[in-house]
């Protein structure tokens, strides 16, 4: 029901919307929650065990029971909270958990079964017959519990994460807040004002105190003019600081979008992540509800609420209300009712020392006993000393009482005070290094403390970062009224009576498991499920630790409070981990050779973040093996091209570089001439294999290392140690140089043809054996060229800058294809390095040593290096380790699998008898046969050795030889040829 | 949670790579015991307070950084380049 | 041979534009990273002197009519568009020409929009006009440069669609709460 | 007091007033046969063998918090035993043996539910890698299914097949694996271990272990001294002080493994996902929120919380695998404290102290391994000699090179 007059809602602007398939209408400035009051809609939703209508209590982001699902086309986000939900025109929202609807959702049986299905009720059940669980129990279970429903479709919108830095960070704009912003900003810090709402002003807009003799609306609207125009003020609207992280780091929710019908490209939410020198806590404070029988029927609301419905949004939530509270908000909340010409049904006010006075009927020393109604409250049940008596409400403002909002001073395991005085925890001092609690948040709740206590935690904030601060602040007056309250937890009566009202935890719950001894509060949380809802107890938990602290005859403070962790409202996975959708989870490296490749039709596989051709296939050809083999033939018999730019390249200068080569690696560098090339072998420290490539002496003190394709980072850091940390006298310089050079390997018996056709000079093959290189120009241009092969083929790799490399790419492989070869991929390369029994990370995947794969000798005895002294170790050594061996198939053609486990012959294949594993296979084309290596116990000592290749997964057994791993031209003089 | 380089300035976590214990700025030297290596490699106080790490800033300046903080409040007390650290002599 | 083709690496990326952002290549002529040799640090240092550089303080650079030199490492820099020939024997000089993609972003606080990226606070008071950062964009490497009114970003070579792509949304973005 | 549905039903139609403590809260003797220091999952589970298995009833396990207030409160809750190293492929299939009778061995509901994992793989590299885990997990006994790309579309038809950043080649299924409700796990063992005579005692901190002529005499506790000859250190996220009070310095860094649950929704993902490419996993629990994590915050830490960048990048992992979860909304994050070793696998090892067993050293994969922990434990406290399972998570393993690292990422601790 609309109240003429009232509210900061723009009655111009009519906003129709649906829920649950009915068409309402609004006003601009609405929330769903408002306007659905407003309409007289009052459930909302159902709870989570019990199935219990639900109605909105709240008209904040703690709602607890408001919760629906918004629709937007064929998406749908669950468990939006309603008094969030800013009304935009054409909004479609509709209930969750019920079916097959709202008003009669057939799980409400639940309720009826509740004395079934109290606190750990499934941890006492269910157990018999065991396969019962997966097939019938948890299923049900499943599908009943949840609240509302994902669309299952990707989400496509646009979100967006954001760094933003201050000085001060004041969360929060009530009175606390807008005054340490204002203070701190005239003072000239760098301030970030951010609030959760749509609009600043906190509790001013909800309320009708005066500030400074104006209406508080007014005078926040006052500051917050004057905050905009401060260039060095940035205020953030609708954005929820979510937690407290190190550093001054806070993480925050905008809500971008969403309260737009159409957002065009706006981000739907924004993922902040605030760095500020200083912050100010002035979250302000929760009302909390009592614990009386019924208490979760809808039209049961905090007292807070009611007035925020009222002021802020020109709604009465009922026509006839009650009040019930511990504490002298009950007044307030009844005379702004009353001068708004709500009836007030009651006053009731657990308190005997109160005044009866009042154009209103006043029970004290009063408790609400009871509530009715089917689908809604319509009477309660009031129980004084003149007993019990029905008075006719459809709704009632409940107040327990105010917790602070101090849920960010626990994110780094600060633990709240109790606060006798005010019946609640505040912010332990210091909880969060640099972040200064104010106002309610910190336990003040008159307005004229919170706008002083403001001034003085800015004041805090500016002497921490080395700024004056005013001497004295002006802070307007304000309403200074006292805070009394006496607590009120728990009315015993007929019926439940609910303390968590998303999860249906009930005091009987609490009570229960104090008697089960569950008796800490960690237990009877985990036990109860008491604060794990949607709305993380902010409503129910301190209210269940009174309950605890009860039954178990401990005080509060003896019980204490479960933690409170980041997020402090949720966030959605989408906002947090914006850009990571499709592609965007990790950059995407291209070669120079890219297009090339895909025009070719080559299918692009991805290897470390970079995409390589996995073959290039010709027409006819239907299968990749044909064009695998084909490319295998080309290198073997004539000339292939391969783009190997993505080997990492590490120029390495300086006085120490040989020595420092001498270190890192396993062999010796320091005896490397000039345009020479050695393979190295690099060890971590721990002993095994790190990386393996070639380094090159390009001249005196100047080498460039090459490192395989996914070991480049680690080895660029690791070198970057070794240097810094281990010998940082040493005069080396290093950078990455392999995004600068294109490198392509040429190779084939007629490489050094192809070669000769684009290079400005002609290789004397007396100038150019195996192993060296050299520096050469292509039409002028310089370029490197290497004589080395990872194909066991004469070969050579040309590097030219990377800007060339597309076009030499081309060139290189339409002249190959004139010779009868061409461009050949991953699968091809692939398989030339098998048939050579060259290894890749397949083999030194980490648990592998020098030894294990045969090259323990290149582990030179004459010097240090990394690695060398953990190598030595008992485990690492000896026969018991499985080492590298070429494996074939007894019957050539029959197809062996890489992940497939070694067994003697004859032996079952069992863990027990296990020899080892197959780490590569491929067809060779060369040596017509399956090849495969892998590693096999004491392998060295077995070649010739039958053994038996098990691939339980594939379902298949082959018998196989035993062979070194060196398959083709094992003397190696094709390469040096 | 950020991170003083000592080049670079204040920079925030993500740019960082953690390695250990600064136990590994003391390489056994040549023939040292196995006992050593064990120690330099596994063995860690691993203390809940104060203890010096090794931080890479490897979006940054690639600098190898000693970084003395307290691993129970993550409080950072002092950031050193290792090259600049005494142990790192060699 | 044939005269071979040199490919930008930005090819086909740019120029693009959000509303008032604009993002279009900035590659320099030369990039070479230069670190002063054991010994030879003060030579060095006077002939960046003789070239009207110096050797700056780290995250800053020095820019002179020839070029500009830009710190990014405890004992390395990149020295933009000039020559480095006088430098040679001095320091350890590497040819980064081709290794990079540089891109300008200009427009109303392109600072707001590399905010949805860079995990700097790259606002004119903080990122002055001779800052020079090393840093992240997005989970790229790369190096942000104060260019006067815009700023310059370098990421390598090998992921400047990625950087593209992503400085592009967030142009959009910011563009789009620009109105 | 044995529970059934009968009894729920019965104690129902009574008002639940006759449901007793779940345990006792006894105070502590003056001395136990032997002492268990850590109440945390593998400690209540170690009770509970050395019990059941062994008939050692006069124990006592000492909790500095509450029962269960470790890891096993704080973790992702899947069990599995698919590893491929001898040495670790029998003890997580002991394991899985063990928790498929959990319930009916504990009169307790711990939910183990067999729903399936899928562990995802990208490249041909890492389908070879995934076969030899495969193979492994088969020859010992366990169950494995290689899935290609339709394999896994079949199971998984929401993840994002066509533009994820790393496309999807197939997945290997683990069909018994699963999850379980990580409390009642260690509230089942507690239970169990105090009707077999065990004394479960909180708010009991270890200070001191007292150790005579290289014997162990008892420990002292801020509730007074405890004398035993037995003691066992299973006090995993704070392994280190604990052994140091023996004068022992572990092959342990401690680190931070956030998690995070969402909002309960509807059913919508039924298996548990691993996505080794982006260090991400998730399943969705029995309430309906869907839990998830991935890796360290990877510097050393006992704060038991974290920071964004982790937090971050798994959000990322899910948005690019899965972005159908993109408006499931993270309700809490939470971070437990990892006894990170130098090959990622655990020890259950004697120390050099006669009487003084320990058990750490569990990475982030303890959970799946509390039963046969406690199992082989319990057998190694109460013989002297390791369990044919656990005989390779020796404490020396690390200065002989008889390594079990499944990660392959060598002696930095926090890689595994």
């Amino acid at each position: 029901m609309r109240i003429d007059g009232k509210g900061l809602i723009d009655r111009t602007r009519r906003l129709s919307f649906r829920f649950d398939g009915t068409t309402y209408s609004g006003f601009a400035g609405d929330t769903l929650a408002s306007a659905l009051l407003a309409n007289g809609v009052r459930v909302l939703g159902r709870s989570f065990k019990y199935h219990r209508p639900r109605g909105i209590l709240t008209a904040g982001s703690e709602e607890p029971g408001a919760l629906v699902e918004v629709l937007e086309g064929a998406q749908q986000t669950p468990n939006v909270r309603a008094t969030v939900q800013e009304l935009y025109d054409g909004l479609a929202a509709q209930s969750q958990n019920r079916w097959p609807s709202l008003k009669y959702d057939v799980l409400a049986v639940n309720d009826l079964l509740a004395p079934f299905l109290g606190a750990g009720f499934y941890y006492k059940t269910f157990m018999w017959p065991r396969a019962f669980w997966e097939r019938l129990y948890e299923p049900a279970i499943r599908r009943a519990a949840g609240l509302g429903r994902l669309s299952g479709k990707h989400d496509e919108a646009v979100y967006e994460k954001a760094f933003a830095f201050c000085d001060l960070l004041v969360i929060g704009s009530g009175p606390a807040g807008l005054m340490a912003a204002l203070t701190a900003a005239r003072a000239g810090a760098d301030v970030i004002l951010a609030e959760e709402d749509s609009r600043m002003g906190g509790r001013l807009l909800a309320d009708t105190g005066e500030i400074g003799g104006m209406p508080g609306a007014d005078w926040a609207a006052g500051v917050l003019a004057e905050l905009a125009a401060l260039p060095n003020v940035r205020l953030m609207t609708r954005t929820t600081v979510t937690g407290a992280y190190d550093h001054g780091t806070y993480g925050a929710l905008e809500r971008t979008g969403l309260h737009l019908a159409n957002p065009g490209d706006l981000p739907r939410e924004c993922f902040w992540r605030i760095v500020a020198k200083q912050a100010i806590l002035a979250a302000g404070a929760l009302e909390r509800p009592i614990a009386f029988p019924d208490n979760d029927r809808p039209g049961v609301m905090t007292a807070s609420a009611v007035r925020a419905y009222l002021n802020r949004w020109g709604v009465a939530p009922g026509r006839k209300v009650a009040i019930f509270a511990n504490n002298d908000s009950a007044r307030a909340t009844a005379d702004a009712l009353a001068a708004a010409g709500v009836t007030v049904a009651a006053l009731i006010d657990s308190r005997a020392d109160v005044s009866v006075e009042g154009p209103y009927p006043v029970y004290r020393a009063a408790q609400v006993v009871g509530t009715h109604g089917r689908h809604g409250l319509d009477w309660i049940a009031v129980r004084d000393h003149n007993g019990e008596r029905r008075v006719e409400a459809d709704c009632l403002a409940v107040s327990g009482g105010w917790n602070p909002t101090l849920h960010l001073t626990c994110h780094m395991n600060g633990r709240p005070v109790w606060a006798p005085g005010i019946a609640a925890f505040v912010p332990a001092p210091g909880a969060v290094p640099g972040l200064t609690p104010c106002g309610a948040a910190a336990g003040v709740f008159s307005t004229a403390g919170c706008l002083a206590d403001g001034a003085r935690a800015a004041g805090v904030a500016l002497a921490a970062l080395g700024h004056a601060a005013p001497a004295t602040p002006e802070v307007p007056r304000a309403e200074d009224g006292a805070y009394a309250i006496a607590p009120l937890w728990v009315v015993e009566g007929k019926g439940r009576a609910w303390l968590d009202f998303a999860n249906d935890v009930t005091v009987k719950d609490v009570r229960l498991a104090a008697q089960e001894n569950f008796a800490g509060v960690e237990h009877m949380k985990r036990y109860t499920t008491q604060g794990m809802a949607p709305d993380q107890g902010k409503n129910s938990n301190i209210g269940a630790l009174a309950v605890l602290a009860d039954a178990t005859g401990r005080g509060i403070p003896d019980t204490g409070t479960t933690t409170y962790r980041p997020p402090y409202v949720p966030v959605s996975i989408a906002a947090m981990g914006a850009g990571g959708r499709a592609e965007g989870f990790a950059p995407q490296r291209f070669t120079t050779s890219h297009d090339a490749s895909v025009a070719r039709g080559a299918p692009m596989i991805e290897a470390g973040l970079w995409y390589r051709p996995s073959y290039f296939p010709r027409p006819g050809e239907t299968t990749w093996r044909e064009a695998c083999d084909r490319e295998v033939a080309w290198v073997r018999e004539r000339v292939g091209v391969c783009d190997v730019s993505t080997l990492g390249k590490i120029d390495i200068q300086g006085r120490d570089a040989a020595r420092f080569l001498d270190l890192v690696y396993t062999n010796t560098f320091s005896t490397l001439k000039p345009g020479r090339v050695r393979y190295g072998l690099m060890l971590r420290e721990d002993g095994l294999v790190m990386d393996d490539g070639t380094t090159a002496c390009l001249a005196e003190n100047h080498y460039l290392m090459t490192t395989t394709t996914a070991g480049a980072g680690q080895v660029m850091r690791h070198l970057d140690f070794v240097h810094q940390a281990l010998r940082p006298g040493w005069d080396v310089h290093m950078i990455s140089v392999t995004e600068q050079w294109a490198q392509f390997a040429v190779a084939g018996p007629r490489a050094r043809d192809l070669l000769n056709s684009v290079l400005d000079q002609r290789l004397n093959p007396g100038e150019w054996p195996f192993m060296t290189c050299g520096a050469v120009t292509l039409n002028g241009v310089g370029a490197r060229l290497f004589r080395i092969s990872f194909s066991g083929e004469h070969a050579y790799e040309l590097a030219v800058p990377a800007r060339y490399g597309a076009a030499l790419f081309r060139d290189l492989v339409a002249r190959a294809e004139t010779m009868g070869g061409g461009a050949y991929g991953m699968e091809a390369l692939n398989v030339l390095r098998i048939e050579k029994g060259l290894i890749t990370h397949a083999e030194i995947h980490g648990r592998t040593t020098a030894f294990d794969i045969g090259l323990d000798k290149m582990v030179s005895g004459r010097k240090d290096c990394i690695g060398k002294a953990a190598a030595q170790r008992p485990g690492l050594l000896g026969p018991e380790r499985e080492q590298l061996v070429g494996l074939r198939p007894l019957d050539h053609e029959r197809a062996i699998f890489a992940g497939a486990h070694l067994y003697r012959q004859g032996e079952a294949a069992r863990r027990e008898n296990d020899q080892g594993y197959v780490t590569s296979v491929c067809w060779s084309p060369t040596m017509h046969s399956y090849l495969g290596l892998g590693f096999l116990r004491n392998g060295r000592a077995r070649h010739g050795e039958v053994v038996k290749l098990a691939d339980m997964l594939r379902k298949t057994e082959v018998l196989c030889e035993v062979c070194d791993p060196v398959f083709f031209d094992p003397e190696g003089a094709r390469a040096r040829g | 949670m950020r991170i003083t380089c000592p080049l670079c300035g204040e920079r925030d976590r993500r740019e960082f790579y953690y390695y250990g214990a600064d136990d590994y700025l003391r390489r056994p030297g040549e023939g040292a015991a196995p006992a050593a290596w064990d120690a330099y490699l596994h063995l860690r106080d691993n203390p809940a307070g104060v203890t010096r790490d090794l931080w890479y800033h490897d979006m940054g300046c690639a600098a190898w950084l000693v970084v003395e903080r307290n691993t129970v409040t993550h409080e950072v007390l002092s950031v050193r380049l290792a090259s600049e650290a005494e142990e790192g002599a060699a | 041979m044939a005269e071979l083709l040199a490919t930008p690496a930005t090819d086909g990326l740019l120029p693009i534009t959000y509303g008032p952002f604009g993002l279009t290549d900035a590659a320099p002529a030369r990039i070479t990273s230069v670190a002063p040799l054991a010994g030879q640090t003060r030579a060095f240092k006077a002939a960046l002197k003789a070239m009207g550089l110096g050797w700056p303080a780290p995250n800053r650079q020095i820019r002179a009519p020839g070029g500009r030199i830009v710190r990014t490492g405890a004992g390395q820099a990149f020295l933009l568009e000039a020559d480095p020939a006088p430098l040679a024997g001095l320091g350890a000089l590497t040819d980064q020409t081709d290794a990079w993609a540089t891109l300008r972003l200009t427009g109303p606080a392109p600072d707001e929009v590399l905010a949805r990226l860079i995990p700097v606070d790259l606002r004119p008071g903080a990122f002055g006009e001779d800052a020079a950062l090393r840093t992240a964009l997005g989970h790229m490497m790369s190096v942000v440069l104060r260019a006067g009114d815009g700023i310059e970003i370098m990421v390598f070579r090998s992921m400047a669609r990625t950087a593209v792509h992503e400085i592009a949304a967030a142009m959009s973005a910011v563009a789009a709460r620009r109105g | 007091m044995r529970y059934s549905g009968l009894k729920v039903i019965t104690e129902g139609l009574f008002g639940n007033k006759g449901w007793g403590p779940a345990w006792r809260s006894p105070e502590p003797k003056a001395e136990y046969d032997a002492i268990i220091i850590g109440g945390g999952g593998h400690g209540l589970s170690t009770a509970y063998y050395l019990a059941k298995n062994h008939g050692l009833t006069n124990i006592a396990v000492l909790e500095k918090g509450y029962l269960g207030g470790g890891n096993i409160g704080r973790n992702t809750t899947i069990v599995r035993a698919n590893y491929f190293l001898p040495g670790n492929s029998e003890f997580y299939s002991h394991s899985l043996k063990l928790w498929e009778g959990l319930e009916g061995e504990l009169n307790y509901n711990v939910m183990h539910s067999q729903r399936g994992l899928i562990n995802l793989f990208h490249s041909d590299g890492q389908r070879d890698a995934f076969a030899r885990r495969g193979n492994m997990m088969i020859s010992q006994g366990d169950d494995a299914i290689l899935l290609d790309r339709d394999g896994v579309r079949e199971h998984l038809p929401y993840l994002d097949f066509d533009q994820t950043r790393f496309p999807i080649y197939g997945g290997l299924l683990h069909p018994r694996g699963g999850t379980a409700r990580h409390d009642a796990v260690a509230w089942g063992f507690a239970r169990g271990a105090d009707r077999r005579g065990v004394d479960l005692i909180q708010n009991c901190e270890v200070t001191g272990i007292d150790i005579e002529n290289g014997r162990v005499r008892g420990v002292q506790t801020t509730r007074g001294a405890i004398r035993a000859k037995k003691v066992g250190i299973i006090v995993a996220g704070r392994s280190g002080q604990v052994a140091a009070m023996a004068g022992m310095r572990l092959p342990v860094e401690s680190h931070i493994l956030q998690a995070f649950v969402t909002e309960g929704l509807k059913p919508v993902i039924h298996h548990v996902i691993s996505f080794g490419m982006g260090h991400f996993y998730i399943s969705q629990s029995d309430k309906g929120g869907l839990v998830f994590g991935g890796d360290l915050d990877f510097y050393a830490s006992y704060a038991a919380r974290g920071n964004l960048p982790m937090v971050e990048h798994v959000m990322e992992a899910g948005m690019t695998l899965m972005p159908m979860i993109g408006r499931a909304k993270v309700l809490r994050s939470w971070g437990g404290i990892m006894d990170m070793t130098p090959d990622g696998s655990p020890i259950i090892d004697k120390t050099h102290i006669d009487g003084l067993f320990i058990d750490c050293g569990w990475n982030y994969g303890g959970f799946k391994a509390v039963p046969a922990s406690g199992w082989c434990m319990a057998h190694l406290m109460a013989t002297g000699e390791s369990h044919a399972v656990a005989r390779r998570f020796r404490l020396d393993r690390f200065a002989t090179g008889h390594l079990l690292d499944e990660e392959g990422t060598g002696s930095q601790h926090n890689l595994h």
